[in-house]
């Protein structure tokens, strides 16, 4: 048995949650946005850069030997993280927006008019403007699942207009919603696609950071992520995909050591992953990126995973309490990870995150990135609280009361109805 | 700088009976403008006539502070020439870049110097800002359609 | 008068530099690969992670909004230490080549057959393969300026053969060769290309960290470089581009942040730089550059050049003595940046290198990146010895000896002719 | 680890001297290798016939390190059969990458366990490997051409 998640130390190691603002406790309840960031993972960056820096690959000195294992280490551990077979399908991008670029901008390069996309209504824009600007260049289609009610893959409507067909090439959905929570079954719209000869790409930019990962039990080809979302550094993602198909793909940025011989008159590439790396890499962020991963591998996947569910599960029935509260996607914690949209009867989510944030509680108000979902539920912005694995019951105790105090502030003066001047 | 001191009462008044709202006919130029990070969209309209703005109208989603600033300035605006109503924009856009080291005449801001707090909030500023940019954007546009036709 | 550069006072900003490999101290000569960093740019990294970390722009509570003046606040003090006139039109990037790339696609994007794009065989293989690339996808003709024997541009037999003519649509050049340390007269090639009305991209890699910057001085309309050669961290790159050319551009990557509104059924997009930033960017990076441009200007970029200057002309000097050194590109420290590329006969730059790394000596063997240049001269490979602000003369003496060295050990095995067994 | 170590006698005498060096004919595959970050390139030729590999010719420019390894490569696997050649790669790639840790057998490998040094210089395994990759490469396609044509 593993010893019960212990969230009071896991806290210790994050100073930033140290601080106050003004009289009260920052509640970081912002995780879906970006995770805070260990010490040990700062440390680790600081420590490259002042004792181990150099270029990685061309660089062949003692320093250079060092920052190219420490880079090609974090390759290796990524691949183990994920459960890749081989260390050569993981590619180094700056985020996941570039990953899924990468993966439309190559997947596209052989597409033409009749050929079919398929995203669904509730991906972060960074999962639908690719595949829009890909249809663009190439004269594909774009297609989209739509949502249930209750803010699940609308499965049975997707068969029932033969959404994907053999017309059907690439299938981008995202593994976690970063604004209805919802977990997607993404294994069984992979087996759909290949059914018709179609590739599978899984956005797991919040599934990787809150669930266990094995590239296999998703079933998927290509599999984005980006590090600041788990602990890691800015300025790193990470885009899985199976060699066989990596290897069959075109590059995507020019550059340095994404070659193999540059002549003027024209140039062979590099096989995967190096296809795709063009340019200096961000070295000291796959460096850090390592160390995140050795943390929450240190915590465990799936104590995070428990904690995250209880927390959540917490947090939907306590908020439901809150007058005027809707919850938009499931308000169980079923299949479901831990970012909580919601709207206040008759305050804006920006008042809602104004006043929350006087109170040190730090959420989302917006449309998070995915408009076309917020267009789909019908309303134009909503408010995310969203959980992570140092955030606490009191932490979500003080949401709830600030809620309380916002729904009062803007209640009582917003009720008084003046005249028309 | 309390968030009580944000939510001036002018704002929430604004907020709550927004002046001049609605689309109406006839107008000369109309502009949407939108704040891509949280989705505030705003359509707006304007009439100039023998060189005054005799009227902006508009519809809008957005926060309280995105859809007051937008009440309050169409009631500084309606009724002045578009060069006033210009420079009352470059005033403004001074004082809530400004991160609460300047401050508005309240003889010729009136119901905006309430905005004054709002310039220590900088992610909000966009939202003050978004009615003042959608009328300049529009004023400029009546502008240069009246010097191509000259 | 400002003070004398006290380069022993710089070496202690820089703990990397204190090391010893084995019985030798660290003589690091591969600044033109990547710099190393001083401590003060890894503790505004560490800093920003421990006290201030959030996304950017979307998060709208107070680390949000710290985050996001941190950030903003970088892209200004960039826009201010090029000359930029706005800061709206200074572009992140993940490195360089990201930029160079975002560069060949957006100004391609209109370009056809019949058009053509001018490079330099000198270019970094990361200001060829985009244009390749882009060459590839629209039609268009890839033509380049030769070098003469000195190693600088051949604008005679350019004039001479019409490179640049009314089909010119682009012209991108490296400011100062990563290779043969030449300084190019980009303002006279900036010249050349804006009297077709083509646009014109510098590649300021290695002239920004070198030189004092100014985007009017240079002449250009788009200027390229990386943060880990000018002292920061790696994972981030810039584009500058004047506003009027900027905002004419179609967006690169799609995503969160770069959208104005999106819908299913297509999207529009912010204005610059925004159009061009999709995802969450590389925040503590852009820090970490702030601090790093914080640093050099507190030297004084022309401190910085003038000590360059003066190591680069005692370096050509001292390794002339080498028995059987050839040095590529110009043998004075005239319009010359800080890389002093070399063969040593009969030793190819792999065992160069690796004789002068068992003594602490960092440089660097290979093509640089830049194998049509080494096509051009003649050779396959050659050796790099580069300097940066912290170098010293001492440690010229160092690689210097390191050689003799290493003519010796190679010399003396090899010229013993073994019979065919 | 010195250099002394890594530059052993034996390497720099097949550098000196490569055997079975230059391009020759008739041959079943051509092969082109480059190691791309330094630009080092091997044009490298095998003919098998009756079961046994005849002959491996090449061309190459590189360093000591590549061009060393590569003659010694062509001396052990002259002759042999190609199944055995493959197993001599995957024994030589196992050293080369052991870090140190893997050591050959010199009954075996011959001349070929003077690389155990080049196993503690991670940057230069790739240049070691350039032979054997091209012949593994060649011989792997004289197979599956023998395969189709069967
Ligand atoms: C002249 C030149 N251009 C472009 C680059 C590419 O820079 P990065 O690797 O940071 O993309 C480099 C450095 O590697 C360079 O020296
Ligand atoms: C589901 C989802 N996909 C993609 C992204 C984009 O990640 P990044 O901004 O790191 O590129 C995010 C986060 O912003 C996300 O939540």
């Amino acid at each position: 048995m593993s010893e019960p998640y212990d969230v009071e130390a896991v806290r210790r190691d994050f100073p930033i949650l140290e601080r106050r603002l003004g009289a009260y406790p920052l509640t970081y309840l912002d995780s879906a946005n970006t995770s805070q960031k260990p010490r040990r993972v700062v440390d680790a960056i600081a420590d490259h850069y002042l004792a181990h820096n150099a270029n990685v690959a061309r660089a062949m000195h003692v320093l250079g030997a060092e920052a190219t294992a420490a880079f090609e280490g974090a390759r290796v551990a990524i691949a183990d993280f994920i459960g890749a077979p081989r260390w050569e399908e993981v590619v180094f991008t700056k985020n996941a927006s570039e990953a899924l670029n990468l993966a439309a901008h190559t997947l596209s390069a052989a597409l033409g008019p009749g050929d079919e996309i398929v995203v669904s209504v509730m991906e972060h824009h960074s999962n639908i403007v690719p595949w829009q600007l890909a249809c663009e260049r190439t004269g594909a289609t774009l297609r989209w699942f739509d949502i249930t009610e209750e803010g699940r893959l609308d499965l049975e409507a997707a068969a029932r207009d033969g959404l994907i067909n053999e017309r059907t090439k690439v299938v981008s959905i995202t593994w976690v919603s970063n604004v209805l929570g919802t977990v997607n079954p993404v294994a069984q719209v992979a087996a759909m696609a290949h059914a018709v000869g179609a590739v599978m790409v899984v956005d797991g930019s919040q599934g990787v950071p809150q669930l266990p990962t094995s590239v296999a039990a998703l079933g998927c080809d290509m599999l984005a992520f980006t590090g600041h979302k788990i602990c890691g550094p800015t300025g790193i993602g990470v885009l899985w995909g199976s060699y066989q198909l990596l290897d069959s793909l075109p590059p995507f940025l020019g550059g340095g050591e994404m070659i193999e011989v540059v002549k003027m008159t024209g140039s062979t590439f590099a096989p995967p992953p190096y296809r795709f790396e063009a340019g200096t890499q961000p070295i000291a962020q796959a460096v850090g990126l390592h160390e995140a991963i050795r943390y929450v591998s240190a915590l465990g996947m799936d104590q995070i995973a428990a904690h995250e569910q209880d927390l959540t599960a917490y947090a939907l029935a306590e908020m439901q309490k809150v007058q005027g509260l809707r919850i938009l996607g499931p308000t169980e914690a079923v299949d479901r990870g831990g970012a909580i949209s919601f709207t206040l009867d008759g305050v804006h989510p920006h008042d809602v995150m104004q006043l929350l944030d006087s109170r040190g509680v730090a959420i989302r108000g917006g449309h998070h990135c995915a408009r076309p979902l917020h267009d789909r539920l019908g309303v134009q912005s909503s408010c995310r609280a969203s959980v992570y694995l140092y955030t606490t019951h009191a932490e979500i105790d003080r949401l709830v009361e600030a809620l309380d105090y916002t729904g009062a502030f803007f209640g009582g003066r917003l009720a008084t109805t003046g005249g028309v001047r | 700088m309390s968030v009580e001191q944000l939510y001036q009462e002018i704002i929430l008044d604004h907020y709550r009976v927004k002046r001049n709202a609605g689309l109406r006919e006839p107008y000369d130029v109309e502009v949407h403008h939108v704040n891509p990070s949280c989705g505030d969209e705003l359509t707006l309209r304007v009439t100039v006539a023998d060189g005054a703005v005799t009227d902006v109208s508009y519809e809008a989603v957005g926060c309280s502070i995105s859809q007051a600033s937008t009440s309050v300035m169409t009631e500084l605006v309606i009724g002045g020439s578009p060069a006033h109503a210009l420079e009352l924009y470059d005033g403004f856009q001074k004082m809530i870049q400004g991160q609460g080291k300047v401050s508005l005449d309240e003889a010729v801001f009136e119901d905006a110097v309430a905005f004054e707090g709002v310039a220590q909030f900088p992610a909000r500023v966009k939202c003050a800002m978004l009615g003042w940019s959608a009328v300049r954007d529009a004023l400029l546009r009546v502008q240069a359609s009246a010097k191509e036709e000259s």
